[in-house]
């Protein structure tokens, strides 16, 4: 839904997966400088409160998973404005604390006994992506704590209480400093792709729908690479 | 004339409080504090804070006041029930508190019906996060005033009907300023518990900046990206609270 | 007003009827425990009796189906704790009944000074309850009772904690107010029945047992404990051969059948003490044991056993008395006066 | 005795806090809840919850009591000021509650060399859980214990002392038996909001089944895959509260 | 134990010394605010004076950089408000002293029993405070505080709420266990004072205006509070002509210079009351005004102003007295005794 705030501005909202929440903002100061008198304003978490959200009428225009299955229960409940188009991937990647303290080196060393491993919980996206990178590596992780999101696996390790954490590729580039990203190669068997629709309802489609032509196009794309996304 | 050994567990009691608390402000880089305090996010969430605790706070005043005068001094059957069940917002998980909020008030909810004829949309408005915010502090309130006014009895109130007094004349006379200190305490409870109440509303009310976004989801948002950031933002919710705590002991004492 | 009283409170083992009529003082008096604060508690509306009705002219306030709210009795209790509100001064507290019955700010503070006044606890007006001493705290109490104006004005012990240079001042204002008013006033203090009430009820173990005008009750008492208050010695028995209990005395009103019970009643001042009995004339003598010994200005009141003689300080000397002193109480016969109960 | 008009806001702030119970209950599929509730992971799950919460609750009125005692009966310089800070956790999202734990008692927080020293690791443990509820439960304690002992007065105790008690005597027993009202709805607070602590459970201890995952943590994992189980789970966390809290209130009422 | 107390409380406008001997009873008397509770207070260290010394034997309680906490003491303290502890029985209320200082249970209960049976209590045993009468609360809380077998007492008007049936068996009692011990007793009671108290101290408006042996105080109070509660009529002024402020009265003692200051007391038995001055014989005629009649027995005390006349009750009747009424108070010079100040 449009709101009319101060002097004729335009607003569109955008509901986005957590994960997306500094490329997302980046798009949208871009999305403000193209378009005058828009003001772009996000609401971030996880994807599947996002989802029920706008099934109990939060006011959004755009919707952007970090699942596929997230997106396809909006469809389901006929929320979606459009058809959804896939935007971005991710895969996973360990992250340990600078300087790498249990020595972990590729995803068999996460099975070590000595090795405190968080992962998040097999409910929750990241969890079920890494139990199937685990299940095709054929290595029996023990993790100390399975987590609710990838932030708070990451939150672990940032602050050297975990050994390691498996996470997305995207989470161990924005981390920054704070952790050192250890690729392994079973990541590329699990793919995650990010899907982006208009949302049902929304009182300006063709707003939306500049909008997920932005992420789509070679500026968005741009700004989403650089971040660590894939392209789909 | 209290027992010297009781300092003991005293101050390892506020060591565990206070030593946590220290550990955030050793963590904090205070020249980005100033930066990130004064965004525009920042304020925007800090000023949403501030009017919706203290529309909840009043709510809960409004409300809970009449509630807990009416455990404390009367008894029906299934009082207990009751009792317990105002104080259920206290232990059910806050995601659990919105979801219960969305049932109720959301466009599918209970009164989602009736609300809509009233061209009402309370989900994920501002107004959704006062209820919230109302919904979790309340019982802070309710146990707060119940308790002062058990303890406080109700001899004066009794001293006060037989000078004629009607009993909304006792009641705004006497009950109220005897259990001012239980009052300003569950209102001091009531507004810091809303300050910092996060689950309940991302879940009934999202988290929409300037709308929605509270201090505790922006700091929430912000932990996304900045884990230092958000604890720094947290200090100043901290400090807030501290603020409001102390002007109301101050208010109290005057009093 | 007019107030019929009739309750009964098993749990307390109370169970009393009275009356009082417009404008009358009642005075009730009785050991620790016997009832009277519970009396007052169901007159007042504050404890519901589990049998009873407490009717006012032809209002009734307790009765089976009804009980009219403490506050709208238009009667006003002072009880033994003084209860003044802490968070307002002096001068709200006793404004605190005009003000609740709706008279402006103004009126009522006046009204509380002038009360505040006639306790003699007009300096204390901007003080807060919580400094202020014990007595000024009752009086002030007192002060706020009077202000709120009521038709039935309950006074538990108003005066136990007052000191004496107050209290006949205080009893003077007493005396004005309470004309007129209808009051129901315990007390254990003897003079306040004597100066306020016109009738007195005597209560022990929740009951009744003894009620009547306050002279004729302190004059004629029939109870251990009336007799005690007037100050006056008190035997009971059965009327036989001119003696009640073994004292004889000169039966008033219709002499009592032979063998029916009775009471002889004398002054302490009628007993002679001896240390021995003596011999001769025409007296009664009981020997008894000294139990304690009261200087009364100067006189000294010995009691011993039940009994009480006013001797002066100057005998009490010469006999040499001290508790556990075994002595004779003498006297005449034309002393003792004899009721037929 | 009590105005007959208070009986409205108190009706509507009574329903304003039971309706989402209602709502919730209304939603909830009974024929599954046996199962659910019989699953290993929600009885694992509410076993350490229970279990976590009567730990916490106990440390609280071991360390908390002393603190609102030292608050309540005494004065020193800056005391109002550690008040304040002590009320913290009330205020203090969650989530960064928990960060501050990790800290502190963290592998790399303020004490953790202290810690590894002694052999302790708190991270990832059943320790972890009872010291992230201790920590947000503990203002609930003191608030309420501080109201009690500031309503009841000295009086007591000092016609106890000048009957030769010496503090200890006096505070074993007279203190604490005057205000036990007071202590009893602390501990229910405390115990209540250990039972659905969340934010700074998952920050600090982690989630583990049998070791970590407490009930508040079962339910919003179970919360992703099905929203419908977790509202029906959280029922039985409010079954328990009510248990708990009844069973309370029915021991202090015969005390 | 000997007690010595030098206090000053500048809030509440006390500055007061005073010493007890060991084994003495000292009586506090005093108007309402005069600060006897204050100076109790202070003594059993529940208030720190702004300056003052309180000693025990050679024990200092409180002085410059010393306070002995109140349980270390070993001062018990029964205040006007009972303040039995709601969640202990009556029993266990009065074995808390006993069990404080390390006695067993069945010691302490034994004790209790003792003393609860010593104030008339012992039926009340397993009651709750909630449960008895404020009489009886009172009486509980003096065994408490006597179980607790203190080296000194401080009584605040223990037995304002007491009935007059129980008052002399428990006069007795306190007679008993008071003496040897050292007492600091607030009270209204003269009697109290006279039949417990060794010595006397009057406070007034927080100072001491009088000190002495229980009788000497009372029978030459140079206080208009003491001479109130002795009964005793009391004139002060410059003594000039043999006269004291125009009562010509006897020297007792060495004649006061001509100018000092002294005070002329007089028994209310020694005045003779009259509607109009008689004429002829040499008598002091002081015209006054009634202010209050209070019967004592077959007495009636007239109070005038600040004198009183003891009268007959036929005599007042005669007289047609009441207050306003105004009289002429005669009495005999021979019976004024003038004491210098
Ligand atoms: N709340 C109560 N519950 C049960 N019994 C009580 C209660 N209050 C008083 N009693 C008992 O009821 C009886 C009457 O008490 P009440 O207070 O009426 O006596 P009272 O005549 O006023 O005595 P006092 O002169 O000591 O004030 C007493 O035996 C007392 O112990
Ligand atoms: N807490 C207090 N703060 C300030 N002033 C007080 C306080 N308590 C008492 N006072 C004042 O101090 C003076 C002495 O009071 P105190 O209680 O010692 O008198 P008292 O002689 O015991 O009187 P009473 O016979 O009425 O009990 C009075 O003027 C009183 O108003
Ligand atoms: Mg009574
Ligand atoms: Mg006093």
């Amino acid at each position: 839904s449009d709101d009319e705030t101060g002097g004729g501005t335009t607003t569109l909202t955008v509901y986005a997966a957590a994960s997306l929440t500094s490329t997302f903002e980046e798009i949208g100061r871009r999305f403000e400088a193209e378009h005058d008198g828009v003001q772009v304003k996000f609401s971030f978490g996880g994807s599947s409160d996002l989802v029920a959200q706008i099934q109990n009428g939060a006011p959004a225009d755009v919707f952007a998973s970090a699942d596929t299955a997230n997106m396809d229960k909006l469809v389901a409940a006929g929320l979606d404005g459009g058809d959804p188009q896939d935007f971005a991937t991710n895969v996973l990647e360990i992250a340990v604390p600078p300087g790498n303290p249990a020595d972990v080196h590729s995803f068999q060393d996460l099975a070590g006994p000595d090795v405190k491993v968080v992962v998040c919980a097999p409910e929750v996206p990241c969890g079920a992506a890494t139990s199937q990178v685990a299940q095709r590596a054929g290595v029996t992780v023990h993790p100390v704590s399975e987590e609710q999101s990838v932030t708070d696996v990451l939150g672990k390790v940032t602050s050297g209480e975990a050994d390691a954490g498996v996470v997305y590729v995207t989470d161990v580039l924005a981390a920054g400093d704070s952790v050192d990203g250890i690729e392994f190669p079973e990541s590329a068997e699990v793919v995650n792709t990010y899907p982006i629709a208009p949302v049902e309802g929304t009182d300006d489609p063709d707003l939306a729908r500049e909008f997920i032509e932005l992420v789509l196009g070679d500026a968005g794309q741009h700004i989403l690479q650089d971040a660590g996304f894939g392209q789909p | 004339m209290i027992p010297r050994w009781l300092y003991a567990p005293a101050a390892v009691g506020a060591a565990f409080v206070l030593l946590p608390l220290v550990a955030i402000a050793a963590r904090v880089e205070w020249t980005d504090l100033f930066d990130l305090v004064t965004s525009q996010a920042s304020k925007d969430a800090l000023w949403l804070s501030l009017r919706t605790s203290a529309i909840a706070t009043l709510l809960c005043l409004l409300f809970g006041t009449p509630m807990a005068v009416v455990l404390a001094r009367t008894s029906f059957p299934g009082q207990g029930v009751v009792r317990s069940l105002v104080l259920l917002p206290l232990v059910l998980p806050p995601v659990v508190g919105g979801i219960a909020l969305l049932y109720t008030f959301g466009r599918r909810g209970l009164l989602g019906h009736e609300l809509d004829v009233l061209g009402l949309q309370v989900a994920f408005s501002t107004t959704a996060v006062v209820l919230a915010q109302t919904f979790v502090a309340m019982p802070f309130l309710v146990v707060s005033i119940e308790g002062a006014l058990r303890t406080a009895g109700q001899r004066y109130e009794v001293a006060a009907a037989s000078l004629g007094a009607r009993p909304t004349t006792v009641f705004r006379r006497v009950t109220l300023p005897l259990v001012l200190p239980g009052l300003v305490s569950g209102a001091v409870l009531a507004f810091a518990r809303s300050l910092g109440e996060f689950g309940a509303t991302i879940t009934f009310a999202g988290s929409l900046q300037g709308v929605t976004r509270t201090l505790p989801l922006e700091i929430y948002q912000l932990r996304e990206t900045d884990v230092d950031a958000a604890v720094a933002l947290s200090l100043v919710l901290v400090v807030v609270a501290v603020l409001v705590i102390g002007l109301a002991r101050q208010g109290r004492s005057a009093a | 007003m007019n107030l019929r009283f009739e309750a009964v409170v098993a749990d307390r083992g109370v169970d009393v009827t009275l009356d009082v009529a417009d404008g009358e003082t009642l005075a009730v008096l009785g050991p620790n425990g016997a009832g009277k604060s519970t009396l007052l508690e169901v007159a007042a509306g504050l404890l519901r009796p589990d049998r009873g009705r407490v009717t006012l002219d032809d209002r009734e306030l307790t009765a089976p189906g009804t009980f009219v709210p403490t506050h709208d009795r238009r009667i006003a209790m002072l009880a033994q704790d003084p209860l003044l509100f802490p968070h307002l001064t002096v001068l709200e507290n006793v404004a605190f009944g005009p003000r609740s019955r709706g008279a402006g700010r103004r009126d009522a503070h006046a009204a509380a000074r002038h009360w505040l006044g006639e306790v003699g606890a007009a300096d204390l007006a901007d003080r807060r309850p919580g400094q202020v001493s014990g007595g000024q705290a009752q009086r002030v109490a007192l002060a706020r009772a009077l202000a709120a104006d009521p038709v039935l004005l309950l006074l538990d012990e108003p005066m136990a904690a007052l000191d004496v240079a107050v209290l006949p001042a205080l009893r003077q204002t007493l005396r004005r107010v309470l004309a007129g008013r209808t009051v129901v006033l315990v007390t254990h203090d003897v003079l306040d029945a004597l100066l306020l009430a016109d009738r007195v009820v005597v209560l022990e173990g929740g009951r009744v047992v003894e009620a009547g005008p306050t002279a004729a009750v302190l004059e004629r008492p029939r109870s251990a404990f009336a007799a005690r208050i007037a100050g006056l010695n008190l035997v009971s028995g059965s009327w036989r051969d001119g003696a009640v209990g073994g004292v004889r005395g000169i039966p008033v009103g219709p002499e009592p059948a032979s063998g029916a019970p009775a009471v002889a009643v004398f002054r302490p001042s009628a007993v002679s003490v001896f240390r021995e009995a003596p011999g001769g004339s025409p007296r009664n003598s009981l020997p008894v044991t000294v139990t304690d010994l009261e200087p009364r200005g100067d006189q000294v009141r010995i009691r011993a056993d039940h009994l009480a003689a006013d001797v002066t300080v100057q005998s009490a000397a010469e006999l040499d008395l001290a508790p556990g002193t075994p002595v004779v109480f003498a006297v005449k016969a034309s002393e003792v006066a004899v009721y037929g109960t």
